[in-house]
């Protein structure tokens, strides 16, 4: 059986899981990303476990042979899982902070940096004045 | 058991002082830390009759092992450091130090000499490493937090955090050099190595080693041009910190290379060996000349101690085992002249609340007679006075220099050996200009031409002072027994390395 | 085909596992338990602990193994236990106990109905990290390693404030990403080697001939990148530092303990595995590492807010923990093991006393405003006066022997500097290997890095000893008695282990 | 008598004066009296013992005595063991002896100084470490004894600590001999490098049997001898020198410091003969010294100053006897000349300060005429000049006469230079020295304007007694002492001692020709821009004074350098890191999706290392 086909889907869909991963800003599809991701590893599995290679040792050729799909149905579950905790925190996010923009800058900040003169490496934070460095928020 | 001796009541009183005895009065502390100190001492005294070793696992995984003996090129250091422990704990005696509680205070100089003590006992390369970096955060606390309290707090800061940060730097050098060390020959045990003398490592091998190795005691010995923490870290330490930075942690860098690098590779450090010798011939010079304007007088003495640790280093370069009994000497000698001058300089510091030599009260011999022999005293043996205990170290090293070991360029030695003796003219240009500034003149009060019994040295501070006024003096006129004790085993040390070494 | 099942092995996953079940259940039947949860979790845990226990008291270096396939010439295990492996279970164990511990006295913070939710999300992830250490296919291994992440990706979330959220979303896309690159790296790895065995026979196979050798290169690049992370190497180490910060602090004590317990576990089962192919199939560990070195010292220095200090240095310290991975030798991974120890131990102290001290801090200031209303807190307000700021811990020492020492110990160990032994010790073992190999280069740049961490940790080691706050003395530090347990526990175990750093190295043979 | 007799006098006349040293210093502040009587007792009884020792010494060869021991430096042998022979038991014998007059003399000088103990007890030292040099057979006991020699200096010289001038004087005479002392230093190294050890006597063995001469090791030995003994271009501390009290002045003139150098030469006397090179060296900087010092003299308007060119130039004489002597000769003739100026120097340097006591100052102005009716004074004061002139029978003139006649058997180059260089010496000397006689007798003296403390009140009763009997005897000893050469075995030439005379006594002629003229005093009829020059020594000290300006403009260099090159790695490093650090940390928290890209290069990173390193 040729597998030219399902390898070539296995890379697009990595492909443009890639793509959403890291040029989307909403949560949403950033989510959508990774199922991708994910989609064309199992693609990739269940490809493979149809077939039989030699160098397989034969007591695991079972083991490989159903193995594949074995991992596929783990990574299922594994992304349901992962989904529904993501959905959870985006809903949260979307509630409390108001945007689902997964690359905002954080919130919460306690302190931003603060540029001291120091002559070495290592004295911010100054015993004679504790205070230094805080400023707010 | 004298081992024990000499190592545990340090480790006991420093721990006990900073962990139990914490909020007692400073009295009791320097009862404590005095005990500790001279039971300390009668261990340093048993050792070296007896020259013990002990020897079992620590961290078998790792090849660790408690491995600690004595030998003739310890002992005289050995001696050093715990009798200066004594010396320094009676000293400060009846100071309530600055900044922090008695407790920890005596409790840091405890555990600064306890690292030292194990630097200069242990036989095993990790382990050295790990007695190197013993040192580290006591003297730091030393210096951090009990230091000059007219200083601002950023200037002691700066001060503490050079003397960490360029210590760590050159022990994390060092760090690498003896793994590497280790990895390669398969063995820790440095008596083993000094005795293979790096017969199983290449050229190539051998020149990594040393470089890394001397580059991690370099810093700490300082040489030129690493040296730069030691000046703020002088001025701004209390005086027993002074004391015991010049006198102690400064000799773990030169006893490291007699140690660790020299025997260990012989074939690298020949090879790096005459770079070793410019700079510290350049050290030499440096220093004297900027002894000659600096202003602040514990700067001077600490620029001073680059000088004098560059003959120390010149000597160990030069191959020969002149040099390195010249080097030993050298350190032992510096050891007791620095000693003498940071306790006379930092309680006069404290006492005129300033060291700038342009505002110094002037005519010490006038007013304190003691305070002023000692400096007479201690700035004499700093300018390699004969007849005092800086001058052996000295000119032997010279000499070494003029014939060092065939295996070295022997016209670039001849060219350091004059160098370092135009810096012997230097050092007597600053002493007598600190001697001229201080301890010559008029003084300026007219009620100050008799001297002020109050304002001089007295009671155990003058015994202190004595006892390393007599120490100077007698090294002087006696070297004898101190280059006696490191002669036997400077030459097996070098005869190994002779035979063994140098065959890739 | 039969599968073999020994649950007294298993045991180490399958406890925190049942107990989570059972707090929750326990909290269906009792709700609104403050108490109960935290019992139930500690007697899993110690259960938990039996079977680690007795594969590192049985024997030096022997393995313990269940789920095994009855095949020839040896049987092949999906879940084995090595003398390391089992360590890393103690440790993660140890660091989860520890972390509840911190977390028992918040019951006023943190609202009733959570608290069963937040022990159960730490047992979960606890049994995920103990599986983590014991899985030998890479479907298991997955599982576990999702296991240990995403409860912490909740446990951060929990409070639901502002920060929070934000730290967990950080965590999330990460972890997303991760889980990503990690299936596609599986996905790769069964084509590779037709196999779902992360095992040394898989791997010399597959990389004897060409085409499948290079996608398991690309199998393993994938992996590193995925518990990259996990283990907050750099550059995968941007989620670190808000998820710290945003997260409650016994939550980012554990996420820096039992989290990259998980995580170097995943790392060295594929490294072992790949132990076979020789040295150089490990240089992208070495420039990660170092890189995560270098930024996170050199960002660590700039932070006054100590909870980001130690996220930084987590970073820093996750360098230290792949570096000897570089070699590919069974001593190599002791040294990553012990180094994780050590670390772990430290960290979880360090993190312990900062709960301390915030909780002081937080009762001062609502002392101070119950006392002189309107007053005192202008001059608390800031980061100074919640506990967190470095400048807080100023005096420390002074005002208390018990938490200024585990404090000063942790951050001398964390920096490998005596008297904080255990650190150096590892830091000894973790650069033998490199040099070993004959990386000198990348030792010596590792020797720039104790000097940046000595920079870091002693600066808050310096604060410590300095004067008490200007304008502001907090009496003497008095912490409740279960974080002081956590204290007092970890102060005793980094003592011991700095005098003899022996008992920690032994248990590896 | 056996040489270890000898021996243990040997040592005797060493550790006596040591052990004074450090008593009469531990006394010093608590018992002065006690200590000063420590310091004179020890005194003569050193002088008793260097009798011993010359009664006690072999008439030929040597005798060794150890010291503290030998030390064994690594390849380098040390032995610190003292060699003594007969020439230099007279040497030391002239020592000790100076030594104890100066501190019989010192009980009367420094009576009123608080710190005269201590002034005693360090003369002690000085003696003991010229004593050492005199004695030593070990290049570095010589050195010791050297350096200590210096140290010593440095303390008398500025004892009157409260005076300028007096802390500039003693800081000046130690650096300069400390740096001609370089050159000592590397000489002494080279010499014992040829032979691996210190031992003198080895190493006369290793050049005596062929080896090469250590021509380089001898020119740099030259240097330090000619810092310490004052020649070109170290000529200008001694002057400076008289800052200190009137004894230290004769203690470092009279038989010590600046005779050191003499002393050296002499006992490496055996390897200067071997090396042409380096005697010519020391016989053009003899010459050259003795000339120009000898004229600074004639017109010093301070008796101390004119009688400090006069040693100059006398211990330029006695190093250029030893540099023209011819190799048999053994030098005898420097060595002579040593000693006997050691006896007239001390005794006009004594008789100085006694003049300075009744003047108020060492100024010929002040001290015009007043050495009349001071009973023995002004003869033996006369004495003294008139050895120093040459004049016979005295005791410069037997020794003086030693050196025209080395000078006039020796073939080389060096050696015709240094008769012609002594023919004008002698000439010039009997010129100042006749003027120094004139006008201390003849004349008027101005009030001094103001009166020193520091000055002592002239003698009486008994310390009249004292330091006429010690002064009267110098004068006999100067008159009568040149006997002692001759027993020993020098002669006396006729004619050479004719010419020498001749021209001795056309000096003193000239010069109470010139003192007929108004004035009286034989000096005014130079000009007085040139008097002034000589006053201070054609400006040489701005010579020094500019060198020392360019060290320490060296130094400031050197400070700028340290804190702004060598410090900046380092400063620039730990800034470096911070400033890293910081912007780092902002691109963590501001800019959104840092953390994404970051994420994307490193998985290239890691993608790039892993498919090119694994393959």
């Amino acid at each position: 059986m040729h597998l030219t086909a399902p390898v070539l889907l296995s890379a697009v869909l990595a492909g443009i899981g890639a793509y959403g991963v890291l040029a989307r800003r909403n949560a949403v599809l950033v989510l959508i990303g990774v199922e991708l991701l994910l989609s064309s590893a199992n693609v990739l599995l269940v490809a493979m476990s149809t077939q039989e290679r030699p160098y397989v040792l034969s007591e695991t050729t079972s083991v490989a042979m159903y193995g594949g799909q074995v991992m596929t149905i783990f990574i299922i579950t594994l992304a349901a899982a992962e989904i529904v905790v993501a959905l959870a925190i985006v809903l949260a996010m979307f509630r409390v902070i108001g945007h689902i923009d997964v690359t905002a800058a954080p919130e919460g900040e306690i302190e931003p940096a603060t540029d001291e003169p120091v002559a070495a490496a290592a004295s911010a934070g100054d015993p004679g004045s504790p205070a230094q460095g805080v400023s707010g928020p | 058991m004298a081992l024990s001796l000499l190592l545990v009541p340090p480790l006991i009183g420093g721990v006990l002082l900073l962990l139990v005895l914490r909020g007692t009065p400073a009295r009791l502390c320097g009862a404590v830390a005095a005990l500790a100190a001279a039971l300390s001492l009668v261990g340093a005294v048993l050792v070296s009759t007896g020259r013990p070793r002990i020897d079992t696992a620590w961290v078998p995984s790792l090849g660790l092992r408690w491995s600690f003996a004595v030998d003739g090129i310890a002992i005289p250091l050995i001696l050093l450091t715990a009798a200066l422990t004594l010396l320094v704990v009676l000293h400060s005696r009846g100071v309530e130090p600055p900044g922090g509680t008695p407790a920890t205070f005596y409790g840091a100089i405890l555990l600064t000499s306890f690292g030292a003590l194990a630097t200069f006992t242990v036989r095993d390369a990790i382990g050295f490493y790990i007695a190197f970096e013993l040192v580290l955060v006591p003297m730091w606390v030393l210096i951090g937090r009990f230091g000059d309290e007219h200083a601002p707090a950023a200037v002691r800061t700066d001060a503490a955090n050079r003397f960490l940060l360029f210590t760590v730097t050159g022990s994390a050098f060092l760090l690498v050099g003896l793994i590497l060390l280790v990895t390669l020959t398969g063995t820790s045990n440095l008596d083993q190595l000094a005795a293979a003398a790096g017969s199983s490592l290449s050229h190539g091998q051998q020149v990594l080693l040393a470089v890394l190795l001397v580059a991690g005691m370099a810093i700490k010995v300082p040489l030129w041009p690493v040296h730069t923490w030691l000046p703020p870290a002088h001025s701004t330490a209390p005086t027993a910190g002074s004391v015991l930075l010049a006198a102690i942690l400064l000799k773990m860098g030169t006893y490291g290379l007699v140690r660790v690098a020299i025997p260990v590779v012989p074939d690298g450090f020949a090879t790096i060996a005459p770079y070793l010798a410019v700079l510290a011939v350049v050290g030499i010079i440096w220093a004297g000349l900027a002894c000659l304007v600096e202003r602040d007088l514990k700067r001077l003495v600490a620029y001073s101690s680059v000088a004098h640790m560059g003959f120390v280093v010149l000597g160990l370069s030069s191959g020969t085992q002149t040099g390195m009994q010249a080097a030993l000497f050298g350190n032992i000698a510096h050891g007791v002249v620095s000693g003498l001058l940071f306790m006379v300089v930092g309680r006069l510091k404290s006492q005129w609340h300033t060291a700038d030599l342009e505002s110094v009260p002037r005519a010490l011999r006038e007013l304190s007679p003691r305070y002023g022999f000692a400096l007479v005293v201690g700035f004499a043996a700093a300018l390699g006075l004969p007849g005092l205990i800086g001058f052996w170290g000295e000119v032997l090293s010279v000499y070494s220099a003029w014939t060092a070991a065939a295996s070295r360029p022997s016209g670039l030695f001849q060219v350091c050996a004059v160098v370092a003796a135009i810096g012997m003219a230097l050092a007597a240009g600053y002493s007598l200009r600190v001697l001229r500034q201080v301890w010559a003149g008029e003084a300026a009060s007219t009620e100050g031409s008799a001297a002020d019994p109050a304002r001089d040295v007295s009671g155990v501070e003058w015994a202190v002072v004595a006892a390393m006024v007599a120490a100077i003096v007698l090294g002087g006129l006696l070297p004898a027994p101190v280059l006696a004790t490191t002669g036997d085993d400077v030459a097996r040390l070098l005869t190994a390395s002779s035979t063994a070494g140098g065959m890739p | 085909m039969s599968v073999s099942v020994d649950f007294v092995v298993l045991l180490g996953v399958l406890a925190p596992l049942v107990g989570a079940l059972v707090v929750l259940v326990a909290d269906v039947i009792w709700p609104r338990q403050q108490r109960l949860p935290y019992v139930l979790a500690f007697v899993s845990l110690l259960v938990a602990v039996w079977a680690p226990y007795q594969a590192l008291a049985q024997g030096r270096g022997d393995t313990t193994s269940t789920l095994c396939l009855p095949s020839q010439p040896t049987a092949v295990c999906l879940y084995s236990v090595s003398s390391a492996s089992a360590l890393l279970q103690v440790v993660a164990i140890l660091g989860a106990f520890l972390a509840l511990l911190l977390a028992w006295p918040s019951e006023e913070h943190t609202p009733a109905d959570r608290t069963s939710v937040m022990v159960m999300l730490v047992l979960a992830a606890t049994g995920g990290a103990v599986g983590v250490a014991g899985a030998h296919d890479i479907a298991s291994w997955i599982i576990a390693l999702e296991i240990a992440t995403v409860p912490i990706i909740v446990l951060v979330a929990l409070p639901g404030t502002k920060a929070a959220l934000s730290g967990a979303v950080q965590l999330l896309t990460t972890s997303l990403i991760s889980v990503g690159l990690l299936a596609l790296a599986a996905a790769m790895w069964f084509v590779a080697t037709g196999s779902l065995l992360i095992s040394a026979d898989t791997v010399l196979r597959s990389a004897a001939s060409g085409p499948t050798r290079a996608l398991l290169t690309l199998s393993v690049v994938l992996f590193l990148a995925g518990i990259g992370f996990k283990l907050s190497l750099a550059p995968f180490h941007a989620w670190t530092p808000t998820a710290y910060a945003g997260a409650p602090l016994p939550i980012a004590t554990f996420l820096s303990g039992v989290s990259k317990v998980a995580a170097l576990a995943a790392l060295i089962v594929i490294i072992q595995a790949l132990s076979s192919l020789g040295a150089a199939g490990v240089a992208a560990v070495a420039v990660l590492s170092v890189l995560s070195m270098t930024l996170g010292n050199l960002v660590a220095l700039r932070q006054n807010d100590v909870v980001r200090l130690l996220a930084w240095s987590t970073i820093a310290q996750a360098g230290w923990i792949a570096l000897p991975l570089v070699s590919p030798s069974s001593a190599a991974t002791r040294a990553a093991v012990v180094y994780l120890s050590a670390y772990v131990v430290a960290t979880v102290l360090a993190f312990s006393v900062v709960v301390a001290v915030v909780a002081r801090y937080g009762q001062v200031r609502s002392g101070a405003a119950a006392q002189i209303p309107g007053a005192g807190i202008a001059d608390l307000s800031g980061g100074l006066a919640s506990g967190r700021m470095i400048g807080s811990y100023s005096g420390l020492l002074r005002r208390s022997a018990f938490l200024g020492g585990g404090l000063a110990l942790a951050l001398t160990s964390l920096a490998g500097i005596p008297p904080g032994l255990l650190g150096l010790v590892a830091k000894v073992g973790a650069l033998r290997p490199v040099l070993a190999e004959g990386w000198w280069v990348l030792a010596v740049l590792v020797a720039v890095n104790v000097v940046l961490g000595v920079a870091v940790y002693f600066r808050w080691f310096r604060v410590l000893l300095a004067d008490d706050p200007a304008g502001f003395t907090p009496g003497p530090e008095r912490a409740h008695p279960s974080v002081a347990l956590a204290v007092a526990i970890g102060s005793a175990l980094l003592l011991v282990l700095s005098v003899m750093p022996a008992w920690l190295t032994n248990l590896l043979g | 008598m056996t040489s270890s007799t000898a021996s243990t006098f040997a040592q005797l006349l060493v550790a006596v004066p040591v052990l004074a040293a450090v008593v009469s210093l531990i006394l010093a502040r608590s018992a002065p009296g006690a200590s000063r009587a420590v310091s004179a007792v020890t005194a003569v009884l050193g002088f008793l013992v260097s009798v011993g020792l010359l009664v006690n010494v072999p008439a030929e060869g040597f005798a060794a005595a150890t010291t503290v021991g030998p030390l064994q430096v690594g390849e380098l042998k040390v032995p610190l063991e003292l060699l003594v022979d007969r020439p230099f038991a007279v040497v030391a014998l002239a020592v000790a002896f100076v030594v104890a007059c100066i501190q019989l003399y010192s009980v009367w000088y420094m009576a009123t100084d608080p710190r005269g103990a201590v002034f005693q007890a360090i003369v002690s030292m000085f003696g003991a470490a010229m004593l050492l040099v005199v004695l030593s057979g070990d290049l570095l006991l010589t050195l010791i004894g050297w350096e200590v020699m210096g140290w010593g200096s440095y303390l008398l010289i500025g004892h009157h600590t409260f005076r300028r001038s007096a802390r500039r004087a003693a800081m000046k005479a130690f650096l300069l001999t400390r740096f001609a002392d370089i050159g000592f230093v590397l000489g002494i190294v080279a010499l014992a490098a040829q032979t691996g050890t210190t031992r003198l006597a080895v190493i006369f063995e290793h050049f005596g049997e062929g080896a090469a001469a250590p021509t380089a090791a001898l020119v740099l030995m030259l240097i330090g001898i000619a810092g310490k003994s004052g020649l070109i271009p170290f000529h200008d501390w001694l002057p400076d020198a008289m800052e200190g009290p009137t004894p230290a002045s004769a203690l470092i003139h009279g038989a010590t410091m600046v005779a050191a150098g003499t002393v050296v030469v002499g006992r490496l006397f055996p390897l200067y003969a071997e090396s042409t090179d380096a005697r010519l060296v020391l016989a053009v900087l003899a010459a050259a010294t003795t000339v120009y010092t000898a004229v600074m003299a004639f017109t010093q308007n301070d008796v101390k100053k004119l009688l400090a060119y006069s040693t100059m130039s006398q211990v330029a004489l006695m190093l250029g006897a030893l540099a023209a002597a011819p190799a048999e000769e053994h030098g005898a003739a420097g060595l002579d000349h040593l000693v006997s100026h050691a006896v007239f120097k001390a005794l006009l340097f004594l008789g100085a300060g006694w003049l300075a006591a009744i003047g108020g100052g060492t100024a010929f102005a002040l001290l015009r005429g007043r050495m009349k009716g001071w009973g023995v004074l002004p003869v033996s004061f006369g004495l003294g000049l008139a050895a120093l002139a040459g004049i016979p029978p005295t005791i410069g003139f037997v020794s003086k006469d030693g050196v025209v006649a080395a000078a006039r058997e020796g073939t080389t180059t060096g050696a015709h230079i240094v008769l012609y260089a002594t023919y004008l010496t002698v000439f010039l000397t009997a010129m100042y020295a006749t003027r120094a006689y004139l006008v201390l007798v003849s004349g008027d003296p101005e009030e001094p304007d103001h009166h020193d403390d520091s000055h002592t009140p002239p003698p009486t009763g008994s310390s009249y007694t004292l330091v006429a009997g010690v002064i009267g005897t110098l004068g006999l000893l100067s008159l009568v002492g040149g006997a002692a050469f001759l027993v020993q075995g020098a002669h006396i030439d006729p004619t050479v001692a004719a010419v020498s005379v001749g021209i001795a006594l056309l000096g003193v002629l000239v010069s109470w020709a010139l003192s007929r003229r108004p004035g009286g005093d034989p000096a005014t009829v130079l000009s007085e821009s040139w008097a002034r020059a000589t006053q201070v020594n054609l400006g040489t000290d701005r010579v020094y004074a500019g060198f020392a300006a360019g060290v320490v403009a060296l130094a400031r260099v050197v400070v700028r350098l340290d804190n702004a090159v060598v410090d900046a790695l380092p400063r620039g490093l730990a800034s470096g890191a911070t400033a890293t650090g910081g912007a780092a940390d902002r691109a963590h928290r501001g800019v959104p999706s840092t953390g994404l890209l970051a994420v994307l290069s490193g998985g290239l990173i890691v993608l790039v290392l892993g498919v090119a390193l694994w393959r």
